[in-house]
């Protein structure tokens, strides 16, 4: 890591405070997921928020995110608004693409949230892309792919792990291995083997960490920023981690018994804020009535929010037809 | 078919789906299944579930995420003797199949010379509503239907889905099974038991002499909701279900406009190079001068499918739109036709946009 | 378009699209080409040759044969500013990369309510002749024109071609541009320079008042020269070339048609579910009242295209072909077709079945 | 090794005729195919013949060969029929598929031929699909997909190896580098590192042999083959070599510039069928007499077989539109 780095470190508190934030988000999109007024498919990200917070917070404003299903943790992590995304969910005009898609399309350009798409690793690529416009122009700056660990099982995920090696590009594949894809365990849709040994035939530089530990997806994410932009290559990162909510939807549904019941206890008491406030509170640094006094000015934010996002009007139908063609 | 020994019961496409596809693929060893989360807990929206009751679970394989080879792993399997039956959640996953699907599974016959066959079903699901999104909630079926070598289906209702998944697994060819959700959700009686409904073509769901209406998949249970209205204003229209896209067998739609003089075609897809142009110019052709008007065709409106339920109003055509476009194609009174239209609004209850209408039961 | 200061050269479409390109990629810094080969010594039958001439080496990009991210890449690119150019040697091969196709280039824009761009051209080749075979001859135009947000054009000639191009690659959408191979052979006189032809629909390539001809690509100059048979018997026909398959803007046939009263389309690829389809059911609705008889759609047969020159006759349509329907629609005795279609053959000098042409030389 | 493979081992001098024989009717298409009678795209193995030989001679007549583009020497070495194939690329009814492929689509099941298909890398899954079928019924059969340098880009052959991998399937991937991809070269295509690592990802066996040598394909095969066979998973094979003649087409073409001539000498001195020869001479093994006269017959046969088609009826037109729908 160079001086440059290290000097725009963000505190453990900052990072603290952003995983907060969007864990907030998140659990209140599931307490009114049930008023059926967020009509339409969501992907919680409780318990993954290192990985997105890790990631970012070693990213500068102008690099670009792409994303996900899974989106919301990495739009609010890469600095997005919180009103024109839960709009967006709520499907009103206001949401930060008027509704168009819904919770699995974030998107705030001005933030460097480029895209989010709902096909499994369809993202991956329009990364590169960018990164490939970036590396043309000498743009300084580096793009990242957000995907799953079933991502990785697609062809254009290699395809563009290939390609981006090859070039050198300036591109970050993350991979958050929350050991699921809907229901299915990894054993059941890959080898055995490491899953950061999936691009070793890509010769890509390869980080892991444990995508719980946000200082550790700091750090790593640093290094793989710094490589990337200093004209070195992709580096593809994989953090595990876990979803402690349903695949799609606002419940836990451990009782369905596609993983058990320890396991999801065993991540659950690995919950990256609490770890990260253990670590601060046993070095002393963690002021406990300021944090509670933030988390409320946080909910009060939220809810702010989130009051918002319901009152907002939704769109008119005839923009619908608006925007084909540019 | 033989119904005689087998017992009538309500159950929803969904099912009927699954009980079809169970009672094949106990019937015959070949029948393989491939699907992405195959087993879990909802096994494609439990069209394939408890099937390693049945069989074994050697026959039941979970897709990594990777359409692409793993449709041609299905095709070879087929190629050399199995009977695979692929299920994707969406249309659009489909999209990243489409080499193997348009050259291999379409063109292994014909370039073999008849050596090989792919007897191949690849069930495909319309998603609608609940804000799916642009990528979420494509129909497609043209694209499909573009290429010969594929037959292409879409069921509708339970009875008929369930024997037609019989039949898609029993045909030598690989067959584009295009299953809208909301049919899935459709009730009707269904025999128990094993029968196959043929791939034959359109059949009339509702006879008429003034319209003739060709509908597919979800359309058809508004098509037939709007002939239902239609006949208390003393207008009736023949409303086929179109089941097979392809091979598209008109023969039966023919007849109907040399009777009525008037076709309307409603898609569940794009109406811009939607099935519905192929219907029409062949009709035109066959019917010339039976024909008493230009025929109507409507589908979806010239744009992807936004999320929103206020972006919705006006995209996907239904009993209203189907009854104002007769109501115009017959020159009905324009007040009548709003005065049937106002009965539909309130059979619907003030359900949202993006639910389906719980009118769709059966038995049908 | 201003030719004021430009010369005119007879060459061939192909190089007339080279010439297209290359100038838009001077002018445009923001232009950057990807191809598999991209500077080999073809460089897409010569399509893209000799661009590192006149721009820098990182503007083109070599593609590893990897159809389906090469396409997401250039997607993205475009998303950030660049205008691609993405060559594939056939149309087959974007049938691995529909996905980035269908739900990423086509609705970037929609789907961001406007702040995406995808300024993307995916150039695709016909295949045909000299036994490619049925994975390296298909159109498929139909696959592209279904899908909204995508724009499909289909240049012929060659002053046209090199305008289409420049203003495909300045469209601030993705242009699928599919090129028929024949197209390429095909000569013409083309200005030299900087010009831009819109890709505003069809244009008229040749003017009568007995028949209108919508036909695409190829098989305009097919349609052509069946028109100018046609003349010497005493009949006109328009033949439109359509140039722009999406979006398909029809008002210059409704308006030929009205005069007509008498619609064929001539299409390079699949009749069944072909662009015709779309042509004749708008036309029927929008003419109705002026069509003297049921409009007629000429296409390629329901199967796949073999290799071999022995199962060639009777696929391709040809200007015989369009002259005997022709001939069969305007009542024209049957006779006098046959002697026409036999001065046809005699142009053609016995020349096999799966090469072009020689008579499709300009100046156009 | 066991025994049982053991003693199957074809002797040198099999291996040689099986070589010369593909050679001599490459050779032969090459020389006639200016006739204009071959109206089909020709893609010649000329130079690469000990990768089809030294494969099929490690394989039994029951397991299954799938090919690309380039499947002249894979049909000849599965021993597929040569008039059948010479009918096909001429066009004829008489050809294994009456004409309908031509020379990208040699297929003849009855020896395990089952097809070629000439869009890259898309005949891998099918291979793949015969070797879960035969999982599935418990036989005793080795799929094999034989593929070029540049299909390992596609992203189907790491989905393709990724669902070999897990399901441990008797799949060979039988990978010819012959390091061009039409006139791009590998540097140009992939990022730096052997190409046998490719597959690192999938938890892969990998064996390489020197692509020239029939013998070291041979038993590179034979250990393949009997890993596949008995239930130990795919096995991904890398054999080096060089295509002599132009990417598609009869002629040569290193005028052209996208290769050096020095590199096609070097490559050219490691003929495969010289080198057989080298050694067979060397340990006395060669009776050059008695090989002279074999190749006669051999071309005696080949001459026969290329009257045959040539002279063949072509197909009638109205069987174009048979065997669309089974
Ligand atoms: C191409 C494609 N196939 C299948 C799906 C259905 N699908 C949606 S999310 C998902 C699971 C993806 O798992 P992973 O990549 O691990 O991400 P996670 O949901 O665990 O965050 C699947 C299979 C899809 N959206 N796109
Ligand atoms: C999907 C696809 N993309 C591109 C092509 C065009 N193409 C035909 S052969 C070939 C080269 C393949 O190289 P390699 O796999 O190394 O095989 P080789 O020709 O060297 O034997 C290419 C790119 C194709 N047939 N299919
Ligand atoms: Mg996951
Ligand atoms: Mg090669």
């Amino acid at each position: 890591m160079t001086d440059l780095t290290v000097s725009q470190t963000p505190t453990a508190q900052k990072l603290l405070h952003e995983m907060l934030f969007i864990r907030l988000v998140e659990e209140t999109i599931a307490a009114r997921y049930a008023e059926q007024e967020m009509r339409c498919p969501i992907h919680l990200s409780v318990g993954q928020e290192a990985a997105a917070v890790g990631v970012c917070q070693a990213l500068r404003p102008a690099d670009r995110v792409f994303s996900t299903h899974r989106c919301h943790a990495h739009y609010l992590a890469k600095g997005g608004d919180l009103r024109p995304m839960l709009a967006e969910i709520y499907g009103k005009a206001a949401g930060c693409i008027g509704g168009r898609g819904g919770s699995m399309h974030l998107t705030d350009p001005e933030k460097g949230m480029i895209a989010s798409v709902p096909i499994v690793a369809s993202s991956i690529p329009l990364a590169v892309g960018s990164a490939l416009a970036d590396r043309i122009d000498g743009a300084d700056r580096v793009s990242v792919a957000f995907f799953g660990d079933a991502s990785v099982e697609e062809g254009v995920f290699h395809e563009s792990a290939n390609f981006a090696s090859l070039n050198k590009l300036p591109v970050l594949f993350v991979c958050e291995n929350n050991l699921y894809s809907v229901y299915t365990p990894l054993a059941q849709r890959q080898p055995a083997r490491p899953l950061a040994e999936v691009v070793s035939g890509h010769a890509m530089k390869v980080l892991s960490a444990d995508g719980n530990d946000v200082e550790a997806v700091l750090r790593a994410s640093l290094e793989a920023a710094e490589h990337a932009r200093s004209g070195k290559g992709p580096v593809f990162l994989v953090f595990n981690t876990y979803r402690w909510r349903e695949h799609c939807g606002p419940n836990f549904d451990n009782q369905l018994g596609y993983r058990t019941e320890a396991e999801y206890l065993e991540w659950r008491a690995r919950d990256p804020i609490e770890c990260l406030k253990s670590k601060l509170a046993s070095s002393g640094d963690l002021d406990e009535r300021d944090l509670q006094k933030t988390q409320e000015e946080m909910q009060r934010e939220i809810d702010d929010a989130f009051e918002f996002a319901r009152a907002a009007p939704l769109p008119d139908p005839s923009q619908a037809s608006q925007f084909v063609y540019a | 078919m033989s119904t005689a020994i087998s017992e009538l019961r309500t159950i929803s496409t969904g099912d009927a789906i699954r009980e079809g596809l169970t009672e094949v693929a106990i019937k015959n060893p070949s029948v393989i299944f491939f699907a992405e989360g195959v087993a879990d807990p909802s096994s494609v929206y439990g069209t394939i579930a408890g099937l390693s009751k049945h069989i074994g679970k050697e026959r039941i394989i979970e897709m990594p995420v990777a359409e692409n080879a793993l449709t041609g792993v299905a095709i070879g399997a087929a190629m050399v003797g199995k009977r695979p039956v692929l299920s994707f959640h969406r249309v659009e996953f489909a999209l990243l199949a489409m080499e193997q699907i348009v050259n291999n599974a379409a063109k292994a016959h014909y370039i073999s010379r008849g050596r090989h066959r792919v007897p191949l079903v690849i069930r495909l699901v319309v998603g609608r509503g609940w804000g799916q999104g642009p990528e979420h909630s494509q129909s497609l079926e043209t694209m499909f239907a573009l290429v010969p070598g594929l037959k292409v289906v879409m069921p509708t209702y339970p009875r008929d889905a369930k024997g037609m998944a019989v039949a898609a697994v029993e045909d030598d060819n690989p067959v584009i099974m295009i299953e809208h959700r909301w049919c899935h959700y459709a009730r009707g009686q269904v025999p128990s038991g094993y029968y196959a409904e043929a791939l034959d073509g359109p059949r009339a769901v509702h006879e008429g002499k003034d319209l003739t209406i060709v509908s597919s998949s979800y359309m058809t249970l508004e098509a037939v909701r709007a002939a239902e209205q239609l006949e208390k204003l003393g207008y009736s229209a023949t409303v086929f279900d179109l089941r097979v896209v392809r091979p598209l067998i008109l023969d039966r739609v023919f007849a109907s406009v040399a009777r009525t003089g008037r076709l309307m075609t409603v898609d569940t897809g794009f109406r811009k190079f939607g099935i519905g142009a192929e219907i029409v110019s062949e009709t035109v052709v066959n019917c010339y001068d039976a024909l008493k008007a230009a025929p109507v065709r409507i589908g979806l409106p010239d744009h992807p499918t936004p999320s929103s339920r206020g972006l919705i109003p006006g995209i996907y055509p239904d009993a209203a739109r189907i009854l104002r476009e007769a109501g115009t194609e017959l020159c009905v009174d324009q007040d009548r036709i709003e005065a049937a239209v106002a009965e539909l609004e309130v059979q619907r209850k003030g359900l949202p946009i993006d639910v389906p209408d719980p009118f769709f039961k059966g038995p049908f």
